[in-house]
């Protein structure tokens, strides 16, 4: 088709429209940090360029986002991987990982575990026979408490797993030393120990790689092959805008890039936060936006042995990169 | 004839025994003073039982702040929206199934399996039907409203005096009018009953929807407050809810005085 | 207008499945302007028969019927022992409450009401809900509901028996005033045999297990005034009767549970 | 005189209308087959509602591996524990209230005034008391059977009809023997309506005590598989509590019958 | 063993705390063997006084005593109108209560036990408890209760008003033959004049507001067989009396709620 070559076209002149017909693709997320290359397209028009009409429903957990997708409320959703995306596929609710949306890099400060900044902890064997504190079972943060563990020998029946439900309990319950370690994730890291309370014990990215979240296509959407390509036309565009912006490094330090302000202040508009907060905890992404699939691959093995899914389900069953590798192609 | 005499005694005076107005006034303010005492004297750690002094200061601070204003109205819509629901279908359904013997033959046994459920066990359902804004914590306080309102109602229905039932056909009432003049009336009184228990029922799931994923609300002040050890704040919330408890008991006996003004 | 009871008989189905016959082969009429008392032991099926003349229990055999009605509807007025007023209306919107189901105007209510209520003894105590009533009041006030729609036939299921002895005296007598003014064809049960005499044109003794109708006893005294010094014999005379054909019934009656 | 005569029909006949015994059986089947197609025919994704069967054969496993043999085994031990303390102290506190006119004015204000408190908000304060481990658990279902059983038991002993305490006395008991042999057995049914309730009450606490914190019981169980979306199993888990519920109130119920044959 | 009421007053602080006289001046005695009476209107004090002489509450002033008790520690038994079995307790564990209370030996209850279960005619309903009984025979266990402490003095407060006019008939006759072989002293409150003049010696009128003895009247006829046709004038005369001096009151008292 007569599709934009153009990348440097900022707002969409209507011509692309002349032979391509707008769809309307709804896409549902939350309104965290980690969305930040959906905020991109969204704010820049890169989905209108792709004759996409693109609107955003939110949620307020990441669970009811991935039913939603797999269910078809949603075309499109934005949000964590965790066991029960596993466990839904695999009890039949069919749906595709298509792109990165964050994970765990060396190098990169996102997902960490920490303890009382007095605490006689220094290292993650410390930890045998104490309390960590994770969100819920099943939960990325699960996960991660989880493979540190292993890293060091250790494994989650060495240790007492409490689920706090929220990363607010998360926080308080380290405050008032009611669990010995939990894992938390920026910007509330940076709360953490500016506030003093809590120190690093490891960062989540030096252990482990680990593909945290993506953006998942319904089984509907991803029939319509064309305009599946089309969206991460938009989307791989849009993550690199985000990486060129934030992601920089020059000498192992992050350095804003060209478009940083710009960047940081359509984050800071689409999740209603303070501009400050949200330099301190923007997620690694892969510049095109593609997935750790090797990743998912391990996930699923994990959490199988942990019998935290029903039953083991093949990767190929639920990543699917031919849109995103289609888009990058041309 | 032998003059003794043997008075008659009341053997059961114990029966009638009066105890002073003020003790009950004693009693609560004895225990008040007792229990700041042991707190000024530092018997207990301050983080386990702050004196009542503290608790209320910190109480004064929350709601100056208009912290404790934001909780509140969180938890007010939630209960009252839950509440408002929950009664109304289960009245309904109440009624239906009151009404009808069909529908009472085939439900019942339905509603009586369900009815044992905690319904806590029942939110992390909800959650993964409805997520986790406002609508699941909604529905779960509609949902423990829902059944003791519907099974009084129901029985309430049920235990309308037959003799007024038939009193009505007498004296020319229809099938219509029984129900209207006779069932609605003669059952209010046990519907009301079924209102109140819900109200408590109402008022414990609005804690246990807020632990779950609530920024603001009685509930999740206390869990957040309890999380940070603030024993003070923890306890102002905790006083909130059980003045809160009391305040719906009220409203309800109110609006029940006003309507079964025949009791 | 004459009440027929024809033929009529009534079996209950027990708890424990059996058959009970309640009532076996029941005939009588009540003529106009009589008064037809029915008396016999506890369970004998007074209550029974009176409910099914009352159109609240069918018979399983015969039937019951108005006879000359010149095609008026009949009315039925029924007093219960239970008293039964509706507790959520005041004495004037219990007594009301038949002519507000036959939908006569407002107007009309409110006179005949006041009527009734006035002809019972309860003007003052319109407002007040029956809570507010002591028992002798509150049969006023049920005995006014059923009097209230001018019924063809008034019917009473011991009505009296909750009031204690020295009100259920003066009731009696108030209800025999009452029926002087309005001359209603009624059906009256009771346990209580010197009521029975006193109020009565004809008493019908019923017998236990089943209930069959023992006696037709025919009171020959003038309607008021049966409890004065000169019928003091015959109503005496007409109460052993009565008593000898129960007696042995009552006593059976008390040993059961 | 006219021969026109018109027959008394039974006009409430609508009363005694039977609806034949199969209706109820018949409905929770139809329900239940009606469920189970909606889900055989995949018109809701299991997910959201999975079949009956799949329920079945999802907790058949999880029997058979032994798993809920842990949760329904820690589960078991808090709700015994914690019912058996609260219920032994809230009878003898209730006792206490109600025979002493002073214990009665000067405690019974404190008690109501902590009685509207829904008992889930004292979680966090019971936690930092306690830890969390089984202690807390215990001691909540123990406080929220506390109560109720308090308040039956006293209202029970309060309400023991006067004239069969004036019949005792007068037949020569001493008071010891009045509250032995006529306010205790006289407050017994009152103190099992309070037991029955305090059933409920327990098994919502042991679920929400459960959700905070615990590796095994049902409680944590369901949440588990509601984290996991595992929904069969948590089903499974909810009908579970159910059944658990319901034996409760059958074990309840056939104590009072042994305790109380005289009702 | 005489029972004197001496000058006894009653006074009640009502709910909106005003004192109100519900006894004033009440004087007579019991003599032995002797059954005295009480009826008077509804509210008059008729119980207030019972429960006064039976020590169930105090007078505001005057003292009730036995006189020539001989050192003896008189008893008492009460039959109530709540009839008031201990629900828990079996007719015959009902029946032994005070002579549990009193540490009689066990040989020795069941022995009287038996003897007045069987003088009330309940024989065979020993384990029977009183959900199961009828009205009138949870009455007669009732009656056996009291009767087996032996007491010095029975005290009955309107023992058969819950029961039907027939049972009561019975009732009244079973108690003149029980005591005629028990001979106990008896105060019997009754709204039933009939009764009144049945059953007692002398027949004590109280007046209402406040209770005053209105008038004392001796029945002057044999203490058996008062209801037959020979004393049936003199019978119905004490009876007019008696209702004369209540009528009024009687009536007054219908119209209070
Ligand atoms: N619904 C019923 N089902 C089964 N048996 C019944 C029913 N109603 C009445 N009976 C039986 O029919 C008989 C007559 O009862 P009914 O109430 O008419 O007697 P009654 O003469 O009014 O008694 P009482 O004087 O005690 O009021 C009794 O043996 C009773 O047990
Ligand atoms: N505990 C009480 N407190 C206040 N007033 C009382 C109390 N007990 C009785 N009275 C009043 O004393 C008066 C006499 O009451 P009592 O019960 O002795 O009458 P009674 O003759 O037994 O009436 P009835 O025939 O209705 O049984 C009544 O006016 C009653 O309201
Ligand atoms: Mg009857
Ligand atoms: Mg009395």
């Amino acid at each position: 088709g007569n599709q934009q070559t153009n990348e440097e076209t900022t707002k969409s002149e209507g011509s692309s429209s002349e032979t391509t017909e707008t769809v309307d693709v709804k896409i549902g997320m939350l309104k965290l940090t980690s969305s930040a290359p959906l905020f991109i397209a969204l704010e820049k028009g890169f989905f209108e360029e792709q004759g996409i009409n693109a609107t955003e429903t939110w949620f307020e957990a990441a669970q009811p986002i991935a039913v939603a997708t797999a269910g078809g409320s949603v075309d499109v959703g934005a949000t964590g991987i965790t066991a029960s995306i596993y466990n839904m596929v695999s009890g039949g609710q069919k749906l595709w990982i298509v792109a990165d949306k964050g994970r765990e890099q060396q190098g990169f400060s996102s997902s960490a575990l920490l303890v009382p900044a007095d605490s006689p902890v220094t290292s993650v064997e410390d930890l045998k026979g104490k309390k960590i504190g994770i969100t819920q079972t099943g939960s990325t943060f699960h996960y991660m408490a989880g493979r540190l563990l292993e890293n060091h020998g250790l494994t989650i029946s060495d240790v007492d797993l409490v689920p706090l439900n929220s990363i607010p309990g998360l926080m308080d319950s380290l405050k008032s030393k009611q669990v010995d370690a939990v894992i938390l994730n920026e910007p509330n890291i940076s709360t953490v120990v500016s506030e003093g309370y809590g120190k690093v014990i490891t960062q989540v990215g030096d252990e482990i790689e680990y593909q945290t979240s993506g953006v998942f296509f319904s089984p509907k959407f991803a029939e319509n092959k064309d305009v599946a390509v089309r969206f991460m036309k938009a989307y791989a565009k849009a993550t690199q805008y985000y990486y060129d912006a934030v992601l920089i490094k020059e000498d192992g330090e992050i350095v804003p890039g060209e478009n940083y302000d710009e960047v940081i202040n359509i984050i800071a508009k689409y999740t209603d936060q303070d501009p400050e907060l949200i330099k301190k905890g923007l997620p690694y992404m892969d510049r095109d936006g593609r997935l750790l699939e090797s990743d998912i691959q391990t996930q699923i093995d994990w959490y199988a042995k942990e019998k935290l899914i029903e039953s083991e389900i093949d990767a190929k069953e639920i990543v699917n990169t031919e849109f995103l590798e289609e888009a990058l192609e041309n | 004839m032998s003059e003794s005499k043997k008075i008659i005694k009341n053997k059961v005076a114990f029966l009638d025994r009066k105890i002073p107005r003020y003790a009950s006034v004693l009693g609560i303010t004895v225990l008040l003073l007792l229990w700041e005492t042991i707190c000024r004297m530092n018997l207990v750690p301050p983080l386990f039982l702050p004196a009542p002094t503290a608790i209320l200061s910190d109480g004064w601070d929350l709601m100056a702040s208009g912290e404790l204003m934001n909780h509140i109205t969180a938890s007010l819509t939630r209960i009252v929206g839950g509440y408002a629901i929950g009664a109304t279908v289960g009245i309904i359904i109440g009624l239906i199934l009151g009404f009808s013997r069909w529908a009472d033959a085939i439900f019942t046994p339905v509603v009586y399996s369900i009815y044992p459920i905690p319904k806590i066990a029942l939110l992390p359902l909800i959650i993964l039907w409805l997520g986790i804004g406002e609508m699941p914590k909604v529905a779960i306080i509609a949902l423990g409203v829902f059944f003791p309102v519907l099974i009084n109602t129901f029985s309430g229905v049920k235990s309308v005096d037959q003799t007024l039932i038939k009193a009505a056909v007498t004296f020319g009432s229809s099938h219509f009018n029984v129900i209207r003049k006779v069932i609605l009336p003669g059952a209010l009184p046990t519907i009301f009953a079924g209102l109140k228990l819900a109200a408590g029922t109402a008022l414990l799931l609005l804690v246990s929807a807020e632990m779950i994923a609530a920024q603001y609300g009685i509930g999740a002040m206390v869990l957040h407050y309890g999380n940070l050890m603030i024993t003070t704040k923890l306890m102002f919330g905790v006083m909130i809810l059980s003045l809160l408890g009391l305040l719906f008991n009220r409203g309800l006996h109110w609006l029940e005085n006003k309507l079964i003004p025949w009791k | 207008m004459r009440i027929v009871v024809e033929n009529v008989d009534k079996k209950f189905v027990d708890n424990n499945k059996r058959e009970v016959t309640a009532l076996e082969n029941i005939n009588f009429t009540i003529n106009e302007e009589e008064i037809v008392v029915l008396v016999g032991p506890s369970g004998c099926g007074k209550s029974t028969l009176l409910n099914i003349v009352g159109g609240l229990l069918s018979p399983t055999n015969g039937q019951v019927y108005f006879e000359g009605t010149n095609d008026i509807e009949p009315n039925l007025g029924i007093v219960f022992q239970e008293i039964a007023l509706f507790p959520w209306r005041t004495v004037f919107e219990n007594v009301i409450y038949g002519l507000e189901e036959r939908g006569v105007p407002k107007k009309e209510r409110e006179e005949k009401g006041k009527y009734y209520i006035d002809m019972v003894g309860l003007t003052g105590f319109e407002n007040a809900y029956p809570k507010q009533l002591s028992g002798g009041m509150k049969q006023r006030a049920g005995i006014a509901r059923a009097l209230c729609i001018e019924p063809h036939l008034l019917l009473m299921d011991e009505p009296f028996s909750a009031l204690d002895a020295q009100t259920r005296t003066i009731m009696q007598e108030e209800l025999l005033t009452i029926w002087n003014r309005t001359r209603l064809s009624t059906l009256y049960v009771t346990h209580n045999i010197q009521e029975a005499v006193y109020l009565g044109d004809r008493v019908i003794v019923l017998s236990r297990h089943p209930g069959k109708i023992k006696s037709i006893i025919n009171i020959d005294l003038p309607k008021i005034g049966r409890d004065s010094e000169q019928y003091r014999d015959q109503f005496e005379k007409y109460a052993d009767e009565i008593w000898g054909l129960i007696r042995h019934d009552a006593q059976e009656a008390l040993k059961e549970a």
